[in-house]
């Protein structure tokens, strides 16, 4: 029998937890044992999940995994199945299909460093960037976070990046934060406390922060459309190179496989499926694909 | 000392409307029938609509009668321009207008009118003690929708029907699913006669009525040229402002007309009495059985009497279902049609009674002029004359509640208060 | 075309707190609600009052309908023919004795969540939105022209193939393409597409095939009279000569 | 590959054949179009045709299908795919190249069951066509079918000039060895004759060489404008090109509000919900930009070909009449 990759495996929610306002972390585990078992995923790509009587939408992963057939998702409510999503408790089921996408090539990117810049919900594919390099140290040289976030409630994963800011370095990664509102309180005592990793105004003034080496760096970038520009522009001017910038990229999809269509971009010399040549892109990529930010 | 009666919302009736009745000691100073919704002025901007879409246009007076309004004023189009249609497509509107009787029949007498006689506020709430019924009800509407569906397209609205034509011929297989819910449905058209004639009707709202409904031949049934009156005059569609006298009054969006200067009374109750000898079948032996129960002079007999046409239309969709079948169905295309200067009336029976619909073209085929009488308009001044006598009758016997019996009157009639917002222009007098 | 869902109703209804339903039923509470349907154009002062008064009550307001979404038929001379001329071509009278205003949509005058378009609307459309809002989540809503429904039922184009003048690329879908495939050219009850549809190249297409400005405007207005662009467009015909309203 | 011949009186006794492998569709007028509609002899078809409005991907990917049901309460997915066996009779040369290119993404790539196993289970009988003025498959390459059907009949005098394409195929001609015969020199000739003709008749003519640089250097363009100002944005170009393949997905549930199915139809790039993402924002939002999407998707080069087997529909049935091959020209500055 053919296997039907439209067909969703049952999964269970094990763990439901508000991090903001708006978005929610959850943990999913597949029912399946045997798909458990072989069910695998890299940084970077991504599952579709699917809600009975809505619909499906794509969700990073955005940890490695740890324990077979768990998934960690991190989901902004926007529409209809995202809010389906928030609505559910522990132990209902949902469907998921994948992995599916590209991923961030970490192979590729062993012995250099490693530049992390996310912007707001764009923090939760890179968690799993980051997860994966600290668990395989060895295999890069100096691991950059930049987090820029609009105002301390809109933070994600805060016990966890308030620990990377304060001993961020014993664990092997250099992080820091950016926030927007000058007027939050909590962000200026944090600054306070931090002032070296932590500073107010947009992701990209961190980079008055560190010295850069273009010739073995890899920068890898997801934040909302409008900060890739801004993030490349900087990095353009610290000459790293198009094919060393990495972004991973968000439009409407069907079916995550290349078929639908939604996510098509590019023009006649360059077309690409966002979910299948993607969601990972090079700027290179984007310079010679048109409409791809 | 006077007070005032007032039914604020009629429920259980489409479109919102009201009664207003001020009682001056044990006289009834004066009775309204308002009617709340906003007017549409269907007549005004219909004027420079070329005749192809006028019947969609028009149709959409009414969501309940639908197919009444397409046909009327489909009969005024063809009548203008002397268009003669198929014995086929002849055939195919009768079904429609039977299948739309039973449609409206079904929902009012089951779902509207039934309530008011068991005491309860809806068909909803029946559910628990007579669900068997209340589904029987469904389905015997459910029948009268799938001609609607086959022939017009969908149940309300549909556009299926033509000038010159029906665009789409229904295929054999559909007609006959039509004609197995029919014959399954049978049972419960004659159980609305069963429960009305063992139910007891009050007579507080008897008086003399004047009747009419069209004439449908020789057979019974919802389409003629001819109107007939109690008095025994039978008169043609073309003298429809004779015969209805339209007035404005300002207490309602809908005119009031009258007859010889009294109110009269269209709908169900007049068509079977006055067409009693062009019943036929299981209808004319029930007619016969409760004749003494169909007292014209009873407005609230209105029920059975749409009760009996139930049982008619269910007989007559098998009847006009096994002639098309026999004749053998063509896909024959609309008739070739050249508009000319002209104007006509067209009529037919609504479940409701008798509707006019009446345009003036010009040589284009676009409308000049338009007039359109609803049955609902038609009846408005015999309702309020019913309620006059209930009130008066009903005070004398020193009754308190009024409000009950008089929404029993009204809808009694089933008025469609959506459709006779539309008004008609006619001479002011 | 609620009550017209004659085998889903009993179950549908078991599942609503109805709380007002006078078309229906005596029974009508005046409380606050979690979503209120609302059929009908606002055309008297009266009913703008009661609209305002709903939305105050609603968490959730849908129009439902032609009339609550756009005005229906009865707002094609809108723009075109005052309301004392109306009152004046039916009644013979000018005063304005009822209140009434130019028919307009529900949006016109308060937000509305969701609408649901058509005349009638599409019983189907309607349940999968209860269905949906039971469900917790708000219903999908169709933005594209009923030619989509029109060729994935393979039905043949009649504008294309037969010249007919087929609304069907400016009017939003939903209906399944139910007139193109009985045959019979789109007249647009569902009404215009918000924000997308392009009435000019309609009224260009329709007079290649021969149709003249007269004819075209009055098809325009059928259900459109309140939509912009249409409003614009028939303003500029109305300065030209009549025509004769036809082929 | 294997020539055979097929006299014209035995048509109707190959088609009889053909139904022991499937229910066969074949094109059907029906008022003033094309239709592959599901026949029972020969007589019903009419072999003359141009085009059918539908190109017959919709028996692979169907126009709407349910993709499976769902139940909430008893966890469940459930695949609701049924086999069927069928035969499509008379697909022209362009059609079958475009399922050559659907196949490329619905089967090489990640296969989606559904069109993989109806391809699987059909018979494609192809059939030798005349252009008209709307036809440009030869500057495309994709007027003659070298493959990607079972069977292929071009129209002589007195028969059927055979080609078979596939095993598939063989095994049909050997079952009906008794209606066949071989092919005669002199039919060879009458075909070679006729196809030479043919390429003759062609009367559009699109030129793609460096097309793909082309539309890319015309991004910023003013066409895309004047020519939005035509389009409806209706999607009826999409939905009747036999290549286009977008999809859209809707979940329905049920009066228990726990069981449901979920549906597929096919999308067209020229609404506007197609490219919107979360946060409302939309890629694509006017129709200047679906429509150079549309063009620059369809002129993107897949190996040797385009997106676009030169079929002309899009340009006959777009109700605004915007013409796929003038829009190209300007494209390249042509007019
Ligand atoms: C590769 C990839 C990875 C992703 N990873 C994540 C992740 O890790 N976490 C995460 O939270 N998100 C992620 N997303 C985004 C997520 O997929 C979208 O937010 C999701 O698809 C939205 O689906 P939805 O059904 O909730 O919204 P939809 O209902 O589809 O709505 C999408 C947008 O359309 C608009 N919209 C929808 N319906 C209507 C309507 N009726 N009227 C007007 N506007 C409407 C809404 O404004 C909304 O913004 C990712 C996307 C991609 C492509
Ligand atoms: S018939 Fe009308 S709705 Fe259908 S495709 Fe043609 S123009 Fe569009
Ligand atoms: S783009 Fe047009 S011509 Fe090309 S294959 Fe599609 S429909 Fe045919
Ligand atoms: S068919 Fe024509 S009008 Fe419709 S979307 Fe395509 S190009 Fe636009």
């Amino acid at each position: 029998m053919m296997e039907n990759v439209l067909l969703p495996k049952l999964a269970k929610i094990v763990k439901s937890e508000k991090m903001t306002a708006i978005e929610r972390f959850l943990q999913v585990e597949v029912l399946d044992k045997k798909f458990a078992e072989v069910f695998d995923y890299q940084p970077g790509q991504f599952i579709e999940v699917s809600i009975m009587g809505v619909g499906e939408a794509p969700i990073s992963t955005c940890s490695i995994r740890t324990k077979k057939g768990v998934i960690d998702l991190c989901v902004r409510n926007v529409g209809r199945v995202t809010n389906a999503i928030h609505h559910l408790n522990i132990g209902s089921l949902i469907g998921i299909r994948g992995p599916y996408g590209n991923g961030f090539p970490m192979e590729e990117m062993e012995g250099s460093n490693l530049l992390l810049v996310a912007g707001g919900l764009g923090v939760a594919p890179l968690r799993s960037v980051l997860q994966y390099a600290l668990k395989n140290r060895a295999k890069y040289k100096d691991i950059t976070v930049f987090y820029g976030i609009r105002t301390y409630d809109t933070m994600l994963f805060r016990d966890e990046f308030y620990n990377l800011l304060a001993e961020g370095d014993k664990l092997g990664c250099k992080f820091y934060l950016s926030y927007e509102d000058s007027k939050d309180k909590q962000c200026i005592s944090l600054e306070a406390e931090h002032s070296e990793r932590c500073m107010c105004g947009v992701v990209t003034k961190l980079f008055e922060r560190i010295k850069l080496s273009p010739e073995d760096t890899y920068a890898i970038i997801c934040g909302p459309p409008i900060m890739y520009r801004f993030v490349v522009q900087e990095l353009t001017k610290k000459q790293v190179p198009p094919e060393k910038i990495y972004m991973t990229l968000e439009r409407r999809m069907k079916c995550g496989i290349g078929k639908c269509g939604h996510c098509i971009i590019g023009d006649g010399t360059s077309i690409k499926y966002v979910c299948k040549d993607g969601p990972v892109f090079t700027y290179w990529d984007a310079l010679h694909t048109k409409g791809m930010i | 000392m006077s007070r005032e009666i007032v039914v604020e919302h009629l429920a259980r009736v489409e479109g919102h409307g009201r009664i207003e009745v001020t009682v001056e000691g044990e006289k009834v100073k004066d009775v309204k029938m308002g009617i709340l919704e906003g007017p549409r002025f269907f007549e005004a901007f219909i004027e420079g609509v070329k005749y192809d879409k006028v019947p969609d246009v028009m149709r959409r007076i009414c969501a309940i009668c639908t197919a009444a309004h397409s046909l009327a004023s489909i009969r005024a189009i063809e009548k203008a321009f002397k268009v003669e249609v198929t014995p086929q497509t002849k055939l195919l509107r009768d079904l429609l207008i039977h299948g739309e009787m039973i449609e409206s029949h079904a929902l009012h007498v089951f779902m509207l009118a039934l309530p008011d006689y068991l005491g309860y506020p809806d068909a909803i709430s029946m559910v628990d003690k007579y669900a068997k019924e209340v589904k029987a009800a469904l389905q015997l509407k459910k029948a009268g929708n799938m001609v609607h569906i086959l022939l017009s397209g969908r149940e309300v609205h549909g556009m299926n029907e033509r000038v010159g034509g029906i665009s789409t011929i229904p295929e054999e297989q559909d007609l006959l699913a039509i004609r197995k819910a029919m014959e399954g449905s049978k049972a419960t058209a004659e159980l609305a006669v069963k429960l009305f004639t063992t139910i007891d009707v009050p007579d507080f709202a008897q008086s003399e009525n004047a009747l009419m409904a069209l004439d449908p031949g020789k057979k019974f049934g919802y389409i003629g040229d001819y109107v007939l009156i109690s008095n025994g005059e039978r008169r043609r569609v073309e003298e429809y402002r004779e015969l209805t006298n339209e007035k404005v009054v300002k207490h309602a969006h809908a005119k009031h007309s009258s007859y010889k200067d009294s109110p009269f009374m269209v709908g169900a109750l007049p068509r079977i009495c006055l067409c009693k000898d062009k019943l036929y079948g299981t209808a004319k032996e029930l007619f016969k059985e409760y004749e003494d129960k169909l007292d014209h002079r009873n407005s609230l007999n209105n029920n059975l009497a749409q009760a009996i046409e139930l049982v008619h239309s269910v007989d007559r969709c098998i009847e006009d279902i096994d002639e098309l079948l026999s004749n053998g169905l063509e896909k024959e295309g609309l008739v070739e049609i050249e508009p000319r200067e002209s104007s006509a009336v067209g009529a037919v029976e609504a479940p409701r009674g008798i509707l006019y619909h009446n345009y003036s073209f010009d040589e284009n085929g676009c409308i000049t002029k338009a007039n359109v009488i609803t049955p609902t308009a038609m009846n408005c001044a015999n309702i309020e004359k019913d309620c006059r006598v209930a009130v008066e009758r009903l005070v004398a016997e020193g009754k308190k509640n009024l409000e009950e019996p008089l929404e029993l009157i009204a809808r009694a009639y089933d008025p469609c208060i959506s459709c006779s917002v539309h008004l008609v222009k006619v001479k002011f007098l | 075309m609620i009550l017209n869902l004659e085998d889903e109703l009993l179950d549908l209804l078991s599942n609503l707190d109805v709380k007002s339903f006078i078309m229906a039923s005596s029974a009508h509470e005046e409380t606050d609600l979690d979503v209120a349907f609302v059929e009908g154009s606002v055309s008297t002062e009266e009913g703008l009052e009661r609209l305002k008064d709903i939305r105050k009550r609603s968490k959730i307001l849908i129009a439902i309908g032609d009339c609550a979404v756009w005005g229906c038929v009865q707002a094609m001379r809108n723009q075109e023919m005052s309301m004392k001329e109306r009152m004046r071509k039916v009644y013979d009278k000018e005063e304005n004795f009822y209140d009434v205003l130019e028919p307009k949509g529900l949006s016109a005058y308060v937000d509305v969540d969701l609408e649901i378009p058509g005349c009638p609307i599409d019983k189907i459309e309607f349940l999968n939105a209860v269905l949906s809002l039971l469900h917790g989540d708000l219903p999908e809503v169709k933005d594209y022209p009923v030619c989509v429904e029109c060729k994935l039922n393979e039905y043949q184009c009649l504008l294309v193939e037969k010249g007919m003048p087929c609304l069907g690329p400016i009017i939003v879908a939903g209906c399944n393409a139910l007139c193109p495939g009985l045959g019979v050219d789109c007249i647009g009850c569902r009404g215009p597409i918000r924000d997308e549809t392009n009435a000019a190249e309609e009224l260009n297409v329709l007079k290649e095939k021969g149709y003249d400005e007269k004819y075209i405007k009055n098809r325009l207005k059928f259900f459109g009279a309140n939509f912009g662009e249409i409003a614009k467009l028939s303003k500029m015909l109305e300065k030209k000569q009549p025509g004769k309203g036809g082929k | 590959m294997k020539y055979v011949k097929l006299p014209k009186e035995n048509l109707d006794a190959f088609v009889e054949n053909l139904k022991t492998h499937g229910k066969v569709y074949g094109p059907v007028k029906i008022g003033e179009y094309y239709s592959f509609q599901e026949i029972n002899n020969s007589k019903e078809m009419s072999l003359e045709y141009s085009r059918t409005m539908i190109p017959p991907k919709k028996f692979f990917l169907k126009l709407k299908e349910r993709l499976f049901t769902f139940n909430e309460e008893k966890g469940e997915y459930k695949e609701t795919l049924e086999e069927e066996k069928i035969v499509v009779f008379g697909i022209h040369p362009c059609d079958i190249n475009a399922l050559k290119l659907m196949d490329k993404i619905y089967i090489d790539e990640t296969p989606d069951k559904y069109y993989k196993m109806r391809r699987e289970n059909a018979v494609i009988v192809g059939y030798g066509c005349h252009p008209d003025e709307y036809c440009f498959c030869h500057s495309l390459g994709t007027n003659y079918a070298a493959d990607g059907f079972d069977l292929f009949l071009h129209e002589l005098k007195d028969g059927f000039f055979v080609r078979v394409g596939s095993d598939k195929g063989n095994a049909i001609v050997s079952e009906i060895s008794e209606l066949i015969k071989d092919v005669e020199g002199s039919d060879i000739e009458e075909f070679r004759a006729a196809e030479r003709k043919r390429e003759k008749e062609y009367t559009l003519e699109l030129n793609i060489r460096g097309i793909t640089d082309m539309l890319a250097l015309a991004y910023e363009s003013e066409v895309w404008k004047e020519y939005a100002d035509k389009c409806f944005g209706c999607g009826s170009c999409n939905l009747v090109c036999p290549t286009c393949r977008c999809y859209d997905v809707v979940d329905n549930v049920n009066l228990n509000l726990k069981s449901g199915e979920r549906l597929r139809r096919l999308d067209s790039c020229m609404l506007r919900k197609h490219g919107l993402v979360a946060g409302g924002l939309n890629f694509r939002p006017t129709r200047i930009e679906r429509l150079r999407n549309r063009f620059n998707c369809k002129g993107s080069l897949r190996e040797d070909t385009l997106n676009c087997v030169g079929c002309g529909r899009c340009t006959v049935y777009c109700p605004s009449q915007i013409d796929y091959v003038e829009v190209l020209k300007k494209v390249r500055g042509e007019l």
